[in-house]
């Protein structure tokens, strides 16, 4: 089995060979390995290990293809595809949205709007500012474009996860993490 | 040794209301909780020997409902409340009323809250003790134009504060007068929000100072004393992420000195209890900042260096009881502490919630941790992102620093993404290891580094994924043999308990 | 400060094993771990940077075979081996052909293990050196009616103890002529299977004396210092259950007196690196018992009150370094450490097995855990029974005391049974708190008192018991209505991938 | 719903009433309560509020009937039986049993053999060694009786479980543990 791994700035590809039980012989760019991988406590702490390499990692899923993967402390965003997954994504037409979506990350109150209909947005710029935990935090759009739709109010109490606004994404290169 | 009080209502929640009950449990005194409906199982909750649910989740219906905490305080017969940090513990109306009620509030004499909450009244006192202060307006300005005009007295940049302010809330730079008006609106929306005063005051803008404070303890007897100071001059959003005692940056000729000043400082206000004499620290010279009037997060690498509970001396305190501390202590090792926050620091440190699950806490020689975290906790948006404090202590420096390096390898905390993995990168960081940072650190630090992109653990991460991707899809694969289709709330805790019952009755 | 070492093997499992490792990550060493096929999900494997498999789960086909482990060391390029204790800490065969493979061995020189290693050996070298030792016969005995005549000697009581003992292995009290019998041959029998050598000698028996040992470290400069004692009186099967340090016992006159004496002892088998001499203390007399020529369990309250790294020293001694710490180094403060063990007190300590789960550890001022421990985690027959340690440091012997109370009453460790309830009760008991107390403790405290019974608590856990089944019940219930009747481990995966995994794929 | 607790010195008798989600009233012996019990991890950590006061309550089955519960560092062996359960043992006769099967706590070797069928052993006396984790175990019988036979021969390995000899346990009244 080959999968597809996608962090905000590289991408591997990771063939798999399951040879016993938690035993896997392991192919990707960097090399090939004889791997043992193993649940260690249904938690979510795994042993890795890659020849005698031994890592200690801690896995937390979003949903099945977004994972948080830590190693010693240092966590790592990633994207995990398989093949069928892939084959998918490529028909949907890549990574890169047309449109964006922004969205409250937390419940909260937007007090105050940055932005117009028409207005344009770089990637990161702040379109709002949303007052959640007693802290005033710029919500920001990833990709940015033109504003299309503000879907709420200032002053307005927002649920996490609703969106906010509306944009037009560029159309651009696919980036890294899609 | 005898106890101070039989029993102690603790009005606050989390890690603090935890560290508290730990003392009261080692002096024998027996603790009362408070808590809102969505801490009915908080660890604070379960630890304590009793409970009283107080009101709704938003801490304007709970923590911060000071009369209702009176009430549980005198069914409960309490003898004393300490309000711990935030909430109600720096509010004097608060303090008056539990003395009011002829119970001991532990802490400081709602007077001396009163000046020191004040931004302006605090640098007026200030400045007559003769402590120096930062250059700045005394007066709240009326609006942004009124900042302008003062900001142009100083020279940009200026540094914009709420009257009424601390931790950072209303706080803003101004590098320009182009600015005012966006910084001026946020920052007094902020401030009324956060105390209910949105009234703004100018000072000059001290370009990455150091941030040092003093911590002092004063007995009710006329002794007031200082166990030395706190570095905490790695911050984001002005609030601190990083702190260590000793400061590496000053000597002990300046740490008798500003120990001096901080003492004289609380002496002024007529203090009483544990509080922290905040200073900037820029170009060899100190400048006051603000008082804060209560027991500190980061009191613990105090606690760690000089070897005393700052919990402990302020129930003494309260109590009446004389500090018989020694004088002249000298700090001995070194300790550094991190906190660990709920927020992402991709995402401007934005406060994340979820469930708390997969946590790994570290142990060994010189690490302490001070949470109030368990598997399948949920953090809300209702309080603060803070979960808990891992600390470290050393012989010197370099010691506490690698221990904790080494314990936050250990730590795991899933369900939410924190800032530990960023507090990591600091502690590796080349200003950091030489001890020589300000508060500039953090920004400069991100500016010049994309996070952990191109260390080598990613490609190890990469492979893991594609196991664990594999191992689940397995799991799956074998389940669609032989799996219920059905996944309703009721079948989910029919397998609960088959699995956690053992199959039922069995004798 | 440079690392003393790039890489060093740890010849050892469980805490011990994590312990080094901890130390090592400060100090920039990689770690190679070997362990057994039981072990392959270990934390000590998880946190190794290299792990290698060395054979079966009975430490005779793993942790023991040193010719594998040395093969190990050559292939992954260490450059020096750490052995813990236990297994082949103290096998001088073993230290002597890691020197031949010209790698470096964290311990003592081997003639030094082997001097020490035999009791009678040792006994003859400590008279020579004028220590003190325990009246007793210098020869083993030939079998149970020799012992008898020998025992007539002193005159009942006396101990009969294993030629190559440790750890309380094979000892036995004997009372009277009548009980030598039985005692010799269960004695001998352990000591044999123990050690491969089942020789026996015969001791006078102190009644009720203390067990206070000194900490040494000595450098290949000449070098030999002590860092002070432990009082390790609470045993349970003449095995350590808690221990600390100082002891409550002597004064500051005999603490210099002791450790000159074991200075002496260590200085005339030409030791090296960290070892303890055991002494027994009664009436006023100190009595040299045996030296452990590794790293004790117990080492933890020695570091916290005396603030070094003693894994750290074994380290740069054995690379080495001059023990540079100043002479006549003075405990500050007071620890005291309990081992959790897998066993059942009420069950005459019997070692018991099972699957670690709902594991909920302290924190807080002053508390350390040096474990290895981790939910899900399987305990076996295979290994000794210890899981960790509790510690805990405080300004003064009270204060630690009243933290390791407080820490135990906030630990869990579900899954077996252990011996922390039983530490808690003698913690609490009068002997302790008034720190008077010997060896006859456990077993004074244990006639005397019904364990738990007669606890206020019982009556609650009695309704948490009924609530239990009461929720418990419940949930049956409701699964009755909806759970599919098949309980066939896929279907079991299968409900597990789909809790975990959140119902499959998505985008 | 009444349960029916048992420890091995006492016993108590607990009738709880159910009012709301979580919320409970609890008669027993020792007076009423308002009760609060929750489960907060699924692990085995629960809350148990009674009236005001508040415990941390750590549960570990061994099977349904089997608890041990720990407060604040002290542990509790419980069994816990409801009605059913508890008329079903009154059938069968009440707790104690008429014969006693000595059993290997763990792995391990018998290295002596202490007793000889029709031995009578009293209530904790060592019948057996059993070598085990390198220690020297004593293996007592509980009840104690007459020593009706020995299943296994000294120098034998057994396993965790294993019946190593049975006794017949002479009548009396029912102990309080069952």
């Amino acid at each position: 089995m080959k999968y597809y791994l996608r962090s905000s700035h590289d991408r591997w590809e990771v063939e798999i060979q399951e040879r016993a039980d938690g035993e896997y012989r392991v192919v990707e760019t960097g090399g090939e390995h004889e791997a043992h991988f193993a649940d260690v406590d249904r938690q979510g702490q795994y042993l890795l290990r890659l020849g005698s390499r031994t890592y200690a990692v801690s896995i937390d899923e979003h949903d099945a293809t977004h994972l948080m993967v830590t190693i010693a402390g240092e966590s790592f965003q990633l994207r995990a595809f398989d093949e069928r997954e892939r084959a998918a994504r490529k028909v949907a037409g890549g990574g890169r949205p047309r449109t964006e979506v922004v969205r409250a990350s937390m419940p909260g109150v937007v007090v105050e709007l940055r932005c117009a209909p028409g207005d344009n947005l770089a990637p990161g710029q702040a379109a709002l500012v949303l007052e959640a935990m007693k802290m005033q935090n710029e919500i920001a759009a990833t990709h940015g474009g033109v504003v299309r739709e503000i879907l709420i109010e200032a002053g307005q109490a927002v649920a996490a996860g609703q969106p906010l606004l509306r944009l037009d994404v560029p159309p651009a290169d696919e980036s890294p993490a899609g | 040794m005898s106890a101070p009080f039989q029993k102690l209502l603790i009005a606050n929640r989390g890690e603090i209301a935890v560290r508290i009950q730990r003392t009261c449990r080692e002096l024998g005194i027996a603790t009362v909780a408070v808590h809102s409906s969505a801490d009915r199982h908080a660890l604070h909750v379960r630890l304590a020997d009793e409970a009283y649910e107080i009101g709704g989740p938003a801490p304007a219906d709970s923590y911060l409902r000071g009369e209702r905490i009176l009430d549980v305080a005198r069914r409960s017969g309490a003898e004393a409340i300490h309000p711990g940090f935030g909430f109600l513990a720096e509010n004097p109306a608060f303090a008056r009323a539990v003395e009011e009620s002829g119970l001991v509030f532990v802490g400081p004499p709602a007077h001396a809250m009163e000046v020191m909450g004040d931004k302006i009244a605090s640098r007026r006192a200030m400045q007559a003790a003769g402590v120096p202060v930062v250059p700045g307006g005394t007066a709240p300005v009326a609006d942004a134009a009124a900042a302008a005009i003062t900001a142009a007295e100083f020279g940009y940049p200026v540094m914009l504060k709420a009257s009424a302010g601390g931790g950072g809330k209303g706080m803003r730079v101004v590098h320009a007068a182009r600015e005012m008006d966006a910084a001026f609106r946020t920052g007094s929306g902020e401030a009324e929000s956060a105390f209910g005063d949105g009234r703004m005051y100018v000072e000059k803008y001290l370009a990455e100072p150091h941030h040092i404070e003093v911590q002092v303890l004063a007995d009710a007897h006329g002794r007031t004393m200082h166990l030395g100071e706190r570095e905490c001059s790695i911050q984001r959003r002005h609030q601190k992420l990083i702190e260590e005692c000793p400061s590496p940056t000053i000597t002990d000729a300046q740490r008798q000195e500003v120990g001096e000043v901080a003492v004289r400082a609380a002496a002024a206000v007529g203090y009483r209890s544990a509080g922290t004499v905040e200073f900037l620290y820029s170009q060899g010279a100190f400048y006051f900042l603000e008082m804060n009037t209560r027991i500190q997060v980061e009191h613990p690498v105090t606690e760690e260096v000089y070897g005393v509970d700052l919990i402990e001396w302020m129930l003494r305190i309260a109590a009446g009881e004389e500090l018989d501390l020694p004088e002249g202590m000298k700090p001995r090792g070194h300790a550094i502490e991190v906190r660990l926050n709920a927020e992402d620091p991709e995402n401007n440190f934005m406060p994340v919630t979820g469930t708390l699950r997969n946590l790994r806490l570290p142990g060994g020689p010189g690490i302490r941790i001070d949470a109030a975290i368990y598997s399948g906790m949920e953090v809300t948006p209702h309080y603060d992102s803070m979960l808990g404090k891992l600390v470290a202590r050393g012989r010197d420096r370099d010691q506490a620093r690698r221990r904790l390096e080494r314990a936050l390898a250990e730590l795991h905390l899933g369900g939410v993404t924190t800032s530990a993995g960023l507090a990591l990168e600091l502690l590796r960081s080349d200003e950091f290891v030489r001890g020589e940072y300000d508060t500039g650190l953090l920004e400069r630090f991100r500016s010049a580094d994309a996070g952990a992109a191109g260390s080598a653990l990613e490609r190890v991460a990469a492979i893991a994924a594609a196991l664990h991707r594999h191992h689940a899809g397995k799991r799956r694969g074998l389940a669609a043999l032989a799996a219920d289709p059905r996944r309703s709330p009721w079948a989910e805790a029919g397998r609960q308990a088959g699995m956690r019952g053992n199959g039922g009755p069995r004798e």
